[in-house]
């Protein structure tokens, strides 16, 4: 076996001079490379799954133990943005199935730039997260261990927006520079890089500004009042579009926590408690949703960071025009991670964001 | 079926006999296996234990058995050669999957049987209200009698009602043949009839830190007049405020399984010899070991924790648990050490 | 480092008129670091194992030594927790888990396939050093704090204790992904490299073994990954999920747990099963017995695996129906056990056993394995485990698996395939005698433990009423019976580096690819493609004297 | 572009996994009319989800949204990661993930339905302080003298 592979990798040593043979010597030959590839990320795929199934579990197992916590809780979030977010996301895994078809037919201009594409979307993405984010850490909306009950206790602002956006404004700034160095320099290589890097720093910004637009364009008329009210200390307005809501928070008033019946600090700690308000609205309840609700964007969050820089290793390997339509492997690989981060979200918008 | 299961339980209990021959050991009430059988769970389990051990003796016998006459009989050696045909054996194959398959169908149905039996609580039962925490056990009686021993009467159905303070514990009491967690925020019960008076160990059987193998109790089944007897002195507490500090210390409020009386650090400070002198404090500084200093650091501990013992917040704040006349008496007690 | 890895070049190589083989292939400190050769980082992960498995075994004893008396020999009460948190935990991440898989599996997977390397060879390495930067982690962590959890983590003790809980769970989410990567590459191995011939039904016993393991590692593995972060946000943000405090719920956490360390156990016990299919029919020169019930059986027990993670939970407050489910589905992954047991045991049937290292070794398995099966069966019956869980007898049924099970399997094993890694004959009286000493020690220490549980002994105890303490000290001799017959072993292995006579390309009459292989085989295992035929077909192959060892006549 | 010629098309087709193609062409491009027209579809249905939970439909609310999404998901794993050309082997390990996630899923939300009556006080009082809570002792409290 080792007498056809060895003659086959040297052959493909002809269209990547500088660069080793694209086919490992202990494969025969481009398809079981290939195949084993992708078995490989299919397996990658479902230890994500997996991964992420233990925060589905924990999701399923609150909600159907503090049903109310979690009609309470959802009202916060915006589903504009999430909306808005899905579409981002979906729009990047258009670009993303097109990255792999110019790959498969040898296309390396609209390779990188669907490439490009993508990254730029991801970058949206994360603005948009960005805004959402730091909204509710203004608000005091955190998980249970720091949640701060709403519109009792003086919640902490903070620029964290700002903050959040200090290390997207560097990047921008340092490939701006490439950019321009590359343009003086008339490095084509470099350009193709430099310039989607750019692109998708800056797409941060515009995230954030159509973030900011649209948690701000939402305070009138939105049903779904995003928080708004509780800071100025009338969350029940909110709550009151709702009848079935204010059913739930009188039952629960009614009822009272376990740890008030025995009284003991079993089971409601006093001193992390803070003011022992029975209701939802406190740090053992609408902070359990906001502890599931960041770890799983966060989470989800990570993983668009990964993809982002796997893209960006795609593009430089797509620069150097690596790939063709006998190796489009790594190409088609990250596709299908991109896709799956996608999936995850399909179904995390809905349960967080828009069933109540 | 139902019959086969009968026969079959009678044959396991004529091994029974058999067993308590071969393994009785000096003590009558024990056997070879097991602890006293002090409870209606205990015959079950153990008669259900035996039968499921003997029959895993019988295969067990039947494989290594197999095992060393095949290591024997085809043992490598000068002019013999093994077949290497026999490679296959359908009904031999079927055979060792269907057996086992019902044995341990019967095996499921006859556990399932006695755990339905331990879940099912009786409709009158005499109830006790245990609260677990690190490192001591406290059950509660009717009339707010609080003790750190597990009185029962015998013949009577007991429910324990219990939660945890802090983490994870696991009532074991071997003798009842009976377990149960003990989960922080959620109520477990569990139920046991006592069939012998006597005095058994309780332990904690799920891992809870430090002194996890201290964190054993005594039960005391009784009779009922025995137990309307201690019942009666349990509700007059000692009119001596240091008797009744001692009383609160060791049994009632369970102190004493933090704070020694001899000097020896446990998790908490040692009450031996403090009184009236002056404590460092974790924070610098040294506070005068008066009323107020105990006080405060009985309903508050955090407040001034003491140098070396920075995790006051072991310590549960007794805020509503202890009143007044209870403090002064711990301070009589405390006092008394004292002067000893 | 350089002490781990330099230990098989010591082996001096007899003539130069040799081939070179993958341990002579380029020489150098960096070509191990960095090789991809599967058989060099399959070596190294032996050398990691071992190591942690020599740390784990000194911790047992240590154990052992301090539950002579009743009171405690010389341990602190908050010592005893962290030795024995330190003893599980580095048994089971460290060792257990890696040892047949990462270790043998590394080794053996492509050679005993035919094929040149594993799929991911950059992942294979990536895979070994994520093993160890996660025990460095986990050691570091324990090692300078003292974790004191136990093993399990579980809520909220975890969340409470001052150990280095996050440190150490960092260290066991490193272990996962190490765990992971292994899995997925030998799924792929063996789905897209397997050589011309080589069909499912001609793999050898232990590669279905090892698959089915594999595909237990990428399922389950995650998971564990995601509740040692959410015990990680846990503990640093107070997410609330485990937290009675803030209304969480820690038997949720053993959900978590269990749904990833019940099929662990099968992680931990499957590789060993394919090792013993391996060692039997090797060592009675016979074809096994019931190839596709044993082959099926593997997959069965995988999948199984994952219905059963409740029966670890019967005491703990779960539903009722849930726990007589579990119970239920727990008796059914008993079944395929017993099948292989049965299988083997008839494997050497009119066959011609030779009692060498191996098959003691393989022959011990079955005798303690029987007994660790066996007594699992009162522990998933619900009415008994109400009395049994979290005592003594937990502890002696699962040592009697997971070390009368695997780590015996695993020396079995290594006697095994020793002569192919090193080049080296052992002494075989050497061996004979560590197996029998093993054997009898480790008897000696757990037959007791099951007792201690009957009669009502809590595990994870430092002190005990003192009614226990024959047998606790009966189970402390035994303990340091066994802790002799393994360094005995060790012995003779080292002794072999360096005294052995130069290893045959057959020693034991093996039908498998790997010896066909020389010993040890050259870097990149078959100069040409191998002719595969049936794994056990021993016809034909017979010992020859100049040779040392047996070669195949048509 | 250099097209290698692979001349192995015996060795591939006598792997076992199942390789279809002995030519060694294996990359099948999408057309851009489907991947267009499955990302209208997706964002039609992330349209039609966002209007749906402004609508009160009650308990079915749960299933519906969950429906859409599933759909969504499908369109994803079938289109855009073409799970539809591919082997099936990786339809069905992908299809495994699912299965365990819903293994997973349903036994600890069994569990989760059998004990909670032990977490709710409510529950609690009624199962196991029957006849009347206020002759029952309060744990803990103090000896009354």
């Amino acid at each position: 076996m080792s007498d056809i592979t060895i003659p086959t990798s040297e052959h493909a040593d002809d269209h990547s001079h500088d660069h080793p043979a694209w086919l490992a010597h202990h494969f025969d030959d481009a398809e079981q490379q290939f195949d084993s590839g992708k078995l490989g990320m299919w397996l990658f795929l479902v230890t994500e799954v997996l991964f992420f199934s233990g925060m589905f579990v924990a999701y399923a197992l609150f909600r159907s133990l503090h049903p109310e916590v979690f009609v309470y809780a959802s009202q916060f979030l915006n589903a504009k943005l999430g909306a808005i977010n899905t579409g981002v996301l979906l729009f990047s895994s258009l670009t993303m199935a097109w990255a792999v078809r110019a790959a498969q037919l040898s296309q390396q201009k609209i390779l990188v730039s669907m490439l490009a594409m993508t990254l730029s979307c991801a970058a949206m993405f994360l603005g948009v997260k960005a805004v959402e984010y730091t909204h509710k850490w203004d608000l005091g909306l955190l998980p249970a261990g720091m949640y701060i009950t709403q519109g009792v206790a003086e919640p902490n602002h903070g620029n964290w927006l700002q903050i959040l956006c200090i290390p997207a404004a560097v990047f921008a700034v340092i490939f701006a520079g490439w950019y321009l160095f590359a343009l003086v320099g008339r490095n084509r290589f470099q350009l193709q890089i430099a310039g989607p890097l750019l692109v998708a720093s800056l797409c941060f910004f515009a995230g954030v500004q159509l973030g900011v637009f649209l948690e701000s364009g939402e305070s009138h008329g939105d049903a779904h009042g995003s928080g708004h009210g509780a800071t100025h200390g009338d969350h029940h307005e909110g709550a009151g579009d709702h009848a079935a809501h204010a059913i739930i928070v009188d039952h629960m008033v009614a009822t009272s926590i376990p740890g008030q019946a025995f009284p003991s600090e079993v089971f409601v700690d006093p001193k992390r408690v803070g003011i022992d308000e029975p209701e939802i609205n406190q740090r053992g309840r609408a902070g359990i949703f906001f502890g599931i609700y960041y770890m799983m964007t966060g989470i989800h969050a990570v993983h668009i960071l990964g993809g982002m820089g796997v893209i960006t290793w795609l593009i430089v390997k797509a620069a150097r025009h690596e790939f063709h339509s006998k190796y489009f492997g790594p190409v088609d690989n990250v596709g299908l991670y991109w896709h799956l981060v996608d999936f995850i979200w399909i179904f995390l918008f809905p349960l967080l964001y828009l069933i109540r | 079926m139902r019959q086969l299961f009968l026969n079959l339980n009678e044959l396991v209990f004529s091994l029974r006999t058999v067993e308590i021959m071969f393994f009785l050991i000096a003590d009558q009430n024990k056997t070879f296996w097991f602890p006293e059988q002090a409870s209606t769970f205990a015959p079950e389990v153990d008669w259900f234990f035996l039968a499921v051990t003997y029959i895993s003796l019988a295969f067990f016998v039947l494989i290594v058995g197999f095992m060393v006459y095949f290591m024997y009989a085809y043992r490598e050696r000068p002019g013999y050669r093994g077949s290497p045909e026999a490679l296959h054996n359908n009904a031999l194959e079927i055979g060792w999957t269907v057996v086992p398959t019902i044995i341990a169908v019967w095996i499921f149905y006859r556990g399932t049987i006695g755990f339905l039996d331990m879940m099912t609580i009786p409709a009158d039962t005499r109830d006790v209200q245990v609260v677990a925490k690190k490192w001591a056990w406290s059950f509660g009686y009717p009339n707010g009698v609080i003790d750190n021993e597990l009185h029962l009467v015998v013949n009577e159905p007991a429910k324990m009602i219990m939660r945890s303070d802090d983490v994870l514990h696991s009532l074991f009491v071997p003798a009842f043949r009976a377990k149960c967690d003990v989960v922080p925020g959620r109520y477990a019960t569990m139920w046991f009839e006592p069939t012998k008076t006597g005095t058994y160990d309780l332990f904690c059987s799920e891992y809870c830190g430090d002194q996890h193998s201290k964190m054993g109790a005594k039960v005391v089944v009784h009779t009922k007049e025995e137990y309307d007897a201690w019942f009666t002195k349990m509700q007059i507490p000692p009119s001596d405020p240091v008797e009744y500090g001692k009383l609160l210390y060791a049994k009632t409020m369970g102190c004493a399984s933090c704070h020694s009386i001899d000097g020896a650090k446990i998790v908490g400070p040692s009450f031996k010899g403090t009184w009236g002198g002056e404590v460092a404090l974790a924070v610098g500084g040294t506070v005068p070991f008066d009323e107020n200093y105990v006080r405060e650091s009985v309903l508050n501990p955090q407040a001034k924790a003491r140098a070396g013992y920075e995790k006051a917040s072991l310590m549960p704040s007794y805020q509503g648990r202890l009143k007044e006349e209870q403090i002064s008496a711990l301070i009589a007690y405390m006092k008394s050490l004292k002067s000893e | 480092m350089s002490a781990v890895i330099s230990k098989p070049l010591v082996a001096p190589v007899e003539s130069a008129k040799e081939p070179g083989n993958f341990l002579t292939h380029t020489s150098g400190f960096l070509s191990w670091a960095l090789t991809l050769d599967h058989k060099r980082i399959g070596l190294m992960y032996l050398v990691g194992v071992m190591s942690s498995f020599l740390l784990g075994g000194v911790l047992a004893l240590v154990v052992r030594a301090h539950l002579f008396y009743a009171d405690g020999a010389f341990l602190t009460l908050k010592q005893y927790n962290q030795i024995f948190t330190l003893h599980g935990a580095v048994m089971v991440f460290l060792f257990i888990i890696p040892s047949v898989p990462a270790a043998l599996g590394n080794f053996l997977l492509p050679i005993m396939l035919g094929a040149k390397d594993v799929a991911f060879p950059r992942l294979n390495l990536s895979s070994f050093y994520l093993w160890v930067g996660g025990a460095i982690f986990f050691l570091v962590a324990m090692l300078t704090t003292g974790l004191d959890t136990g093993w399990t983590f579980y809520t909220p003790y975890s969340l409470e204790t001052t150990g280095p809980v996050v440190l150490a769970t960092m260290g066991v989410f490193i272990l996962g992904f190490s765990s992971i990567f292994t899995g997925l590459n030998f799924i792929v191995t063996i789905n897209t490299m397997r050589p011309p011939g080589m069909t499912w039904f001609r793999m050898p016993l232990l590669l279905w073994a090892i698959y089915s393991t594999s595909i237990i590692q990428v399922l389950a593995t995650p998971v564990l990954g995601i509740t040692m972060l959410l015990l990680m946000a846990e503990r640093f943000l107070g997410i609330g999920i485990f937290d009675p405090k803030l209304n969480g719920d820690p038997v949720t956490y053993q959900h978590f747990f269990w749904f990833y360390s019940h099929p662990a156990v099968y992680i931990m016990i499957l590789p060993a099963m394919g090792i013993i299919s391996e060692l039997m029919s090797v060592h009675s020169h016979k074809g096994i017995f019931g190839y596709r019930m044993i082959a099926y059986s593997s997959v069965a027990i995988a999948l199984f695996g994952f219905l059963v993670w409740g029966h670890h939970m019967f005491t703990s407050g779960m539903a009722n129906v849930t726990t007589i489910v579990f119970s239920a589905l727990t008796f059914t992954v008993s079944i395929p056990s017993a099948i292989k047991v049965f299988n083997w045991l008839f494997t050497m049937y009119k066959g011609t056993v030779s009692l060498t290292t191996p098959m003691l070794y393989a022959l011990s398995f079955m005798f303690l394995f029987t007994i660790g099966g066996l007594t699992g069966l009162p522990l998933g019956a619900l009415s008994i485990d109400r009395h049994f869980h979290d005592t003594y007898f937990v502890v002696a049924h699962f040592h009697y698996v997971m070390m009368g099970g695997t780590l015996v399997a695993f020396l079995g094993g290594i006697f095994h395939w020793w002569p192919k890694m090193v080049g080296k004959m052992y002494n075989e009286l050497g061996g004979q005698i560590s197996a029998g000493i093993v054997f009898v020690g480790f008897n000696l220490t757990f037959l007791p433990q099951f007792v201690l549980g009957t009669r009502g002994m809590p595990r994870r105890y430092a002190t005990y009423v003192p009614e226990f303490e024959f047998l606790h000290q009966l189970s402390t001799y035994g303990a340091f019976l066994l802790g002799i017959g393994l360094f005995v072993a060790l012995g003779v292995l080292i002794n072999s580096l360096f005294r052995g006579k130069k290893a045959p390309t057959n020693p034991w009459g093996g039908a498998t690819l790997e010896w066909v292989c020389s010993s040890p085989p050259p870097h990149d295992n078959f100069s040409k493609p191998p002719v595969v035929g049936d794994p056990y077909d021993f016809r034909g192959l017979e010992y020859d004297a100049r040779e040392g060892g047996y070669v195949r006549r048509k | 572009m250099a097209h290698t010629s692979v001349d192995a098309s015996a060795q591939i087709d006598s792997h076992g996994g199942g390789h279809g193609h002995g030519d060694g062409e294996f990359a099948h491009p999408a057309s851009l009319t489907m991947l267009f027209s499955v990302f209208f579809t997706l964002l039609a249905l992330t349209i039609l989800t966002v209007w749906q939970s402004t609508l009160d439909i009650g308990a079915a609310e749960i299933w519906v949204t969950m429906g859409i999404a599933t759909v969504k998901a499908g369109l994803v794993i079938l289109f855009f990661m073409h799970l539809l050309w591919d082997k099936p082997l990786n339809a069905i390990v992908f299809l495994s993930s699912i299965i365990f996630v819903a293994l997973f899923l349903g036994f600890t939300l069994m569990d989760a339905q059998g004990y909670h009556s032990t977490i709710e006080i409510k529950d609690t009082l009624e199962a196991s302080l029957p006849p009347a809570p206020a002759d029952l002792p309060v744990v803990p409290s103090m000896p009354t003298t």
